[in-house]
């Protein structure tokens, strides 16, 4: 993590040092920005994005302080809100597929599609997004995407190796396939691997059931189950080769770092996972949340986003698209978000490679789960 | 006889099925030194307690100068207390231990202050005012615990066996410094002991308890060369204890027949029946040994066993007839003179008078 | 000491109900509500109140829950029985080897991890442990290694034994220091051989404090979900992971009470079945 | 002879435990002060730079902040809580007394991933959760234990007689209260604090269930082990063994010492 750039604020005010000392050097966190009041706005959101790289700026432009809450997968922060009184929330980041329950449990608030640059999406599926409309009413803001598929080592397994869900079975990874702690995108995989395609989520009894079995024939490859700074750190030091249920959400982080590290999406295809805003139910600062969704959606905002220290997102909106290529042209190039590379996140949606990750059909999230449980017993 | 200042009638106190004080009826005079005196688990303290409020009685009635205390709380009572582990508060130093109860009274800090000196110089121990209570020595203790009590000014001073973690010489030496205390300031003095020799040398009367009971009230001389029974009997001193049966009351005294043979004691104030059960007793000191048959009413035969001495005052053990043990007590320089060793068969004699009849058997 | 007032006045009950009202309130009523919550139902990520057993059957039918089970009271087992084993002859060195003053230094020094923090030392024995970490590269100089110890059941029990071996070296020390060393001195005279000693007199003599010992220890690894997680990467998940995967998945609340009180339930039952074993006289032999 | 080489072997063995239980401790201090992220052999250099960060970081005072807080307000609850029990044991016998201790003994045999669990669920049930004090709530049930056994310990050590002496000397019992039996417990009062506070300050697993968006120092790291794993856990670990081991050494001296003393 870079030093942080620290433009938080204490809570108490140092007017006299101020009015004394006028320009007093602020370095030292007693003495921190003084500002008369500090609205604080309670976020709950995936590991980094309530981090000073993501909503520093917005921060000090509109002198309020975020506090967040972080989650891991979308059944964990349905619990978190459950156990919150109403009304604790002001922001949430979902994943996209979430939205639909969490607007079925009353915990967001009606959003008004005006606000937000939906006419400059890079790919229609962006504007209708399923789950975050009911009928013509938008409940939750897309704020950007990333894919994923196989990630690996790339000292320990070929980019061929990599290109199918097989390469998880190479002897060789014994011990050393990882998995990210969430049934969700590592049970999608195996479904995609069984060549559900498209219907990945919408499994017939006998589907899961194949689905189940395959995941099994992988339990001696797997070296453990990690959460986000365990996925980060086992990849990093070589403790696992390769690790399923993630992209280059995490690989992309450490290949900024230098390791090597890679993620494809192979061609059985890929798993989608979108973030998207949502403003809580009787958010007292609907207002300011609001200004925040429409900052992150701006260029600049699309720009932190992709450049997000925790791990990066690909852009929704053109623009964002375009400015990121014209500041950061590395990370651009890194993360293919030029247009006509081979493996343009676009691009790969256009080509139906990628699937949007989504929960059961058939089954309920519970029978998936108690599987993981299972699957982790053996 | 003035008003007791303090009047037990009938307390009885139990803690669940034990019966820690039976039935009690005492009074306690302005001015008096009494002492409470049986060995432990008798009562004693518990009577002790009592008069401090730390117990509740059972059952009865308990007055101090006419006002009923059973329920009076013990902090709202003047009845300071001398406790057997001194009770010392080990924080605080010995002035601060001697202000202690002024300051619970709300006395003000400097007139406490002169009070507690004053006390402590009373007691001689002035110099370690300031010292931390931990630091002192046992006699010194002992002397913050009396002036801690002192100070209240009380009309009663309660004192719970004070002496006994104390070595001989210092004992002796306090009940010096305890009876000249009493005397001075002429307030009344109740203290527990299981100590025949500080209860005997203080007290103006001793009460002496057996498990929950008065068994006698009296001077120390009264308890002393007349025992009410046998129990005061073998608790005090060196009592040779006879027992037989009531045979002919002639006008000399009363005859009583026992396996040592017939001897005569002195005629009680209320006559027992021809026939009856009766034990007597002699003390020690008042045994004449002579090595002929003397003439005397009471005498008996008996072999010296082993001796024993304190200072300069021997008891001699004796086997007599029946293998009853008889002791005699005398100096040192006397015995001297009669060359006996083990195993020497000598003459045992008394006076009629000194033959005491006991109210039990 | 005696009491000096038997009824109740405001005094006593200042001193006995705060306690009382502060336990019921902020102790039973959450364990109480646990146990209500475990009939509660689920109904699209809301908890509701009810009285069904499907939470019970639902767990208590499904292999993984026993699977993890078994696998939690046998890696507890095993950690203590590691823990007290290697922590033994240490215990026995500073009980009847070393000086008092020794011996007061070293508990002094095993009181110490206590007051650091657990999740500091397990991320340290992270570093420590990785294939790439420092232990592998200190072997790699003699040529050995790099040997597997992270995500292993190895970590983990390394991990209890960080949270646990302080403590058992503590009360075993402890429990052997105040036993009597003339009736080990006499036992020695009397022909006994050092082990057969060990066997016959220490052990028996220390029985209770070891028991203790053994007990708290499993009580530790038994309800960590530090160590199994971040050392045993998960592996075969321990209850207290289950307790946390389900929590963690669609507001299954009621699930994890499930978990909770069949934990506690076996804790309890092992803890008085020790304490009884621990303060039970030896048979006969004194009074 | 064969003594002689025992008694090397139990040292080596002794020096190995304790080897392996400062480790971690010691390895954090060194990684703490080390540039490299993942550190291995050979280290990398001498740097501050994690220090520095967590110095910048507004977020861990506001978790330092919180944690000294919560600490201090556990220890001051947990501490009269203890007291008041010790002293009932020690005053007073009465009818369900076992189960009166076992009312405040028992929560630490009970993992604190189930009361977090418990306390979570109920606490929001009554609407006292995501509190700053919905951590010092939970604390203080689960440190009062602590500070019962230390202050009971002290009271054992009294003479029975000095609490009735007061009254005695016409103290109401609550004189005695606040000018005996106080005074008497007050070292082991000071340690019950000290170590109330330790424990308080270390907890995690209860602290991040009820805490909601509160955050205390072990819940700042167990975020950063859970996100963004880097070597200022080594140095907010530091900092936290320091600030402890403040605690526990004032704690030792000023209880173990006058314990000794006592004794001797």
């Amino acid at each position: 993590m870079a030093i942080k750039d620290k433009t938080t604020i204490k809570h108490y005010v140092r007017r006299d040092v101020l009015r004394l000392g006028g320009g007093v050097a602020l370095s030292a966190p007693f003495v921190g920005r003084a500002w008369a009041q500090t609205t604080e706005i309670n976020m709950l959101a995936w590991y980094g994005h309530g981090e000073p790289d993501m909503v520093g700026a917005f921060e000090e432009a509109n002198n309020v302080k975020f506090v967040p809450k972080y989650y891991a997968g979308g059944d964990n922060m349905l619990a978190l809100i459950a156990q919150s009184p109403p009304g604790t929330y002001d922001i949430i980041l979902s994943d996209g597929e979430f939205v639909q329950q969490l607007n079925a449990a009353g915990y967001i608030e009606e959003l008004d599609a005006n606000d937000y640059p939906f006419d400059d999406m890079l790919h229609e599926d962006f504007t209708k997004f399923p789950g975050h409309w009911e009928g013509d009413t938008l409940y939750s803001m897309i704020l950007r995407g990333g894919h994923l598929g196989v990630s690996y080592n790339t000292t320990a397994m070929s980019a061929e190796e990599a290109a199918s869900y097989e390469g998880f079975w190479k002897p060789e990874l014994a011990g050393k396939v990882g998995h990210f702690d969430w049934h969700l995108p590592s049970l999608g995989m195996m479904s995609l691997k069984n060549g559900n395609g498209a219907g990945l989520w919408d499994l017939t009894d006998d589907q899961w059931q194949a689905v189940q079995d395959v995941t099994m024939t992988l339990r001696p490859q797997v070296g453990g189950f990690f959460d986000y700074g365990g996925t980060f750190n086992s990849l990093k030091n070589g403790e696992m080769l390769a690790m399923c249920g993630i992209g280059d959400w995490i690989t992309g982080v450490l290949e900024r770092d230098g390791a090597p590290v890679a993620s494809v999406i192979p061609k059985e295809g890929g798993i989608q996972f979108t973030e998207s805003y949502c403003i809580g139910k009787n958010s007292s600062k609907a207002d300011l949340v609001k200004s925040f969704i429409q900052y992150m959606m701006s260029p600049e905002g699309q720009v932190k986003s992709a450049q997000m220290l925790a791990y990066p997102g690909f852009c929704v909106t053109k623009a964002g698209r375009a400015l990121l290529q014209e500041v950061d042209p590395a990370e651009a190039k890194r993360s293919h978000q030029m247009d006509g590379m081979p493996n343009d996140p676009i691009a790969l949606i256009n080509e139906g490679r990628i699937h949007y990750r989504d929960i059961p059909k058939q089954q309920t999230l519970e029978d998936w789960n108690d599987f993981w449980s299972e699957y982790k017993n053996a | 006889m003035s008003e007791p200042l303090v009047t037990f009638r009938n307390v009885e106190k139990r803690f669940d099925d034990f019966v820690a004080v039976r039935d009690m009826s005492l009074d306690i005079h302005e001015g008096e030194f009494l002492a409470i005196m049986g060995s432990s688990g008798c009562g004693k303290t518990t009577t002790l307690r009592m008069l401090a409020g730390l117990e509740a009685p059972t059952s009865g009635e308990i007055r101090i100068g006419g006002r009923l205390m059973n329920d009076v709380k013990p902090h709202e009572r003047d009845t300071p207390l001398v406790w057997q582990s001194l009770a010392l508060f080990p924080f605080l130093t010995a002035r601060e231990n001697v202000e202690f109860g002024l300051k619970m009274r709300g006395m003000a800090a400097a007139e406490r202050k002169r009070r507690a000196l004053d006390w402590l110089e009373r007691m001689q121990i002035e110099a370690f005012a300031e010292r931390n209570v931990a630091t002192l020595s046992g006699g010194q203790k002992q002397r913050v615990a009396l002036a801690r009590s002192l100070v209240m000014e009380p009309r009663m001073l309660l004192l719970d066996e004070p002496l006994s973690a104390l070595d001989a010489n210092l004992v002796i030496r306090m009940q010096g410094v305890l009876t000249r205390l009493q005397r001075e300031l002429g307030i009344t003095f109740v203290y527990v002991t299981h100590s025949q020799s500080e209860a005997f040398a203080m007290a103006d009367r001793v009460v002496i308890m057996s498990q929950g009971d008065i068994a006698q009230i009296g001077s120390p001389k009264d308890i002393y060369r007349a025992p009410a029974n046998r129990f005061v009997a073998e608790f005090v001193g060196r009592n040779n204890i006879l027992s037989g049966t009531v045979g002919e009351t002639g006008g000399n005294g009363l005859h009583i027949d026992t396996p040592q043979g017939r001897f005569v004691a002195h005629m009680p104030e209320t006559v027992p029946a021809q026939g009856a059960e009766v034990s007597f007793t002699v003390s020690a000191d008042l045994v004449t040994l002579s090595l002929t048959e003397p003439e005397a009413v009471n005498k008996v035969q008996a072999t010296l066993i082993s001796e024993e001495f304190i200072g300069s005052v021997v008891t001699l053990f004796f086997e007599g007839a029946d293998r009853l043990e008889f002791k005699v007590q005398m100096q040192e320089r006397a015995l001297l003179e009669l060359d006996l060793e083990p195993g020497s068969a000598v003459w045992l004699s008394w006076e009629a008078e000194n033959a005491n009849i006991l109210e039990d058997n | 000491m005696n009491i000096v007032n038997r009824r109740l006045d405001l005094y006593a009950l200042t001193w006995r109900l705060p306690i009382i009202l502060w336990q019921l309130v902020f102790f039973v009523g959450p364990v109480v509500f646990m146990v209500a919550m475990s009939f509660f139902v689920v109904r699209n990520y809301r908890m509701m109140e009810a009285f069904e057993f499907a939470n019970w059957e639902r767990m208590l039918t499904r292999g993984f829950f026993w699977d993890s089970y078994w696998y939690t009271l046998f890696v507890a087992s095993l950690s203590a029985t590691i823990a007290m084993c290697v922590a033994f002859p240490a215990a026995w060195a500073l009980a009847f080897r070393a000086s008092e003053s020794v011996r007061r230094w070293a508990i002094f020094l095993l009181v110490i991890p206590f007051f650091t923090s657990y999740l500091v030392r397990t991320f340290s024995w992270y570093v420590i442990l990785a294939e790439s970490g420092v232990l592998n590269a200190m072997l790699g100089y003699i040529g050995l290694g790099p040997f597997r110890m992270l995500n292993t059941h190895f970590g983990t029990i390394v991990g209890y034994l960080t949270l646990t071996l302080p403590l058992v070296v503590i009360l075993q020390t402890v429990s052997m220091a105040n036993i009597d060393k003339t009736l080990v001195e006499a036992a020695r005279n009397l022909g006994c051989k050092p082990l057969a000693t060990i066997w016959r007199v220490v052990l028996p003599l220390s029985k209770t404090g070891f028991i203790v010992a053994a007990l708290f220890c499993f009580i530790l690894a038994f309800g960590d979900f530090v160590a199994p997680f971040y050392l045993g990467g998960s592996q075969e998940p321990t209850l207290p992971i289950l307790i946390l995967d389900t929590t963690k998945s669609g507001q299954q609340w009621p699930r994890a009470a499930v978990v909770a009180i069949m934990m506690m339930l076996t804790l309890f039952t092992i803890a008085f079945t020790a304490i009884a074993l621990a303060y039970r006289k030896p048979k006969g032999a004194r009074a | 002879m064969m003594g002689r080489g025992l008694n090397i072997f139990l040292g080596l063995y002794v020096g190995l435990i304790f080897a392996f239980v400062f480790a971690p401790i010691l390895f954090s201090l060194v990684f703490s002060l080390n540039s490299q992220r993942f550190p291995t052999i050979p280290l990398g250099e001498f740097t501050l730079e994690w220090y520095v960060q967590i110095w910048n970081d507004e977020d861990v005072w506001q978790a330092v902040r919180n944690s000294v807080i919560v600490s201090s307000s556990t220890a001051v609850l947990a501490t009269f809580l203890g007291f008041c029990t010790a002293y009932s044991d020690f005053r007073y016998n009465f009818r369900f007394k076992g189960p009166y201790l076992a009312l405040i003994l028992l929560p630490p045999t009970i993992p604190l991933i189930i009361m977090a669990l418990a306390m979570l669920a109920w606490l929001s049930r009554i609407g006292l959760s995501g509190q700053l004090w919905s951590i010092i709530l939970a604390h203080s049930v689960l440190t009062a234990p602590f500070a019962m056994a230390l202050i009971r310990l002290r009271l054992h050590q009294m003479d029975p007689d000095l609490e009735a002496a007061a009254w005695n000397l016409g103290g109401s019992e609550w004189q005695a209260m606040r000018h005996v039996i106080v005074p008497f417990c007050a070292p082991a009062i000071v340690s019950a604090l000290c170590l109330t506070a330790a424990i308080s300050f270390d907890e995690f697993a209860v602290s991040w269930f009820v805490s909601g968006l509160n955050k205390t120092v072990p819940i700042v790291i167990l975020e950063i082990v859970q996100g963004n794993i880097d070597p200022t856990v080594n140095a907010i670990g530091t900092f936290v063994f320091l600030t402890s081991m403040t605690l526990v050494i004032l704690a030792q001296v000023i209880f173990i010492g006058r314990q000794i003393k006592s004794h001797s």
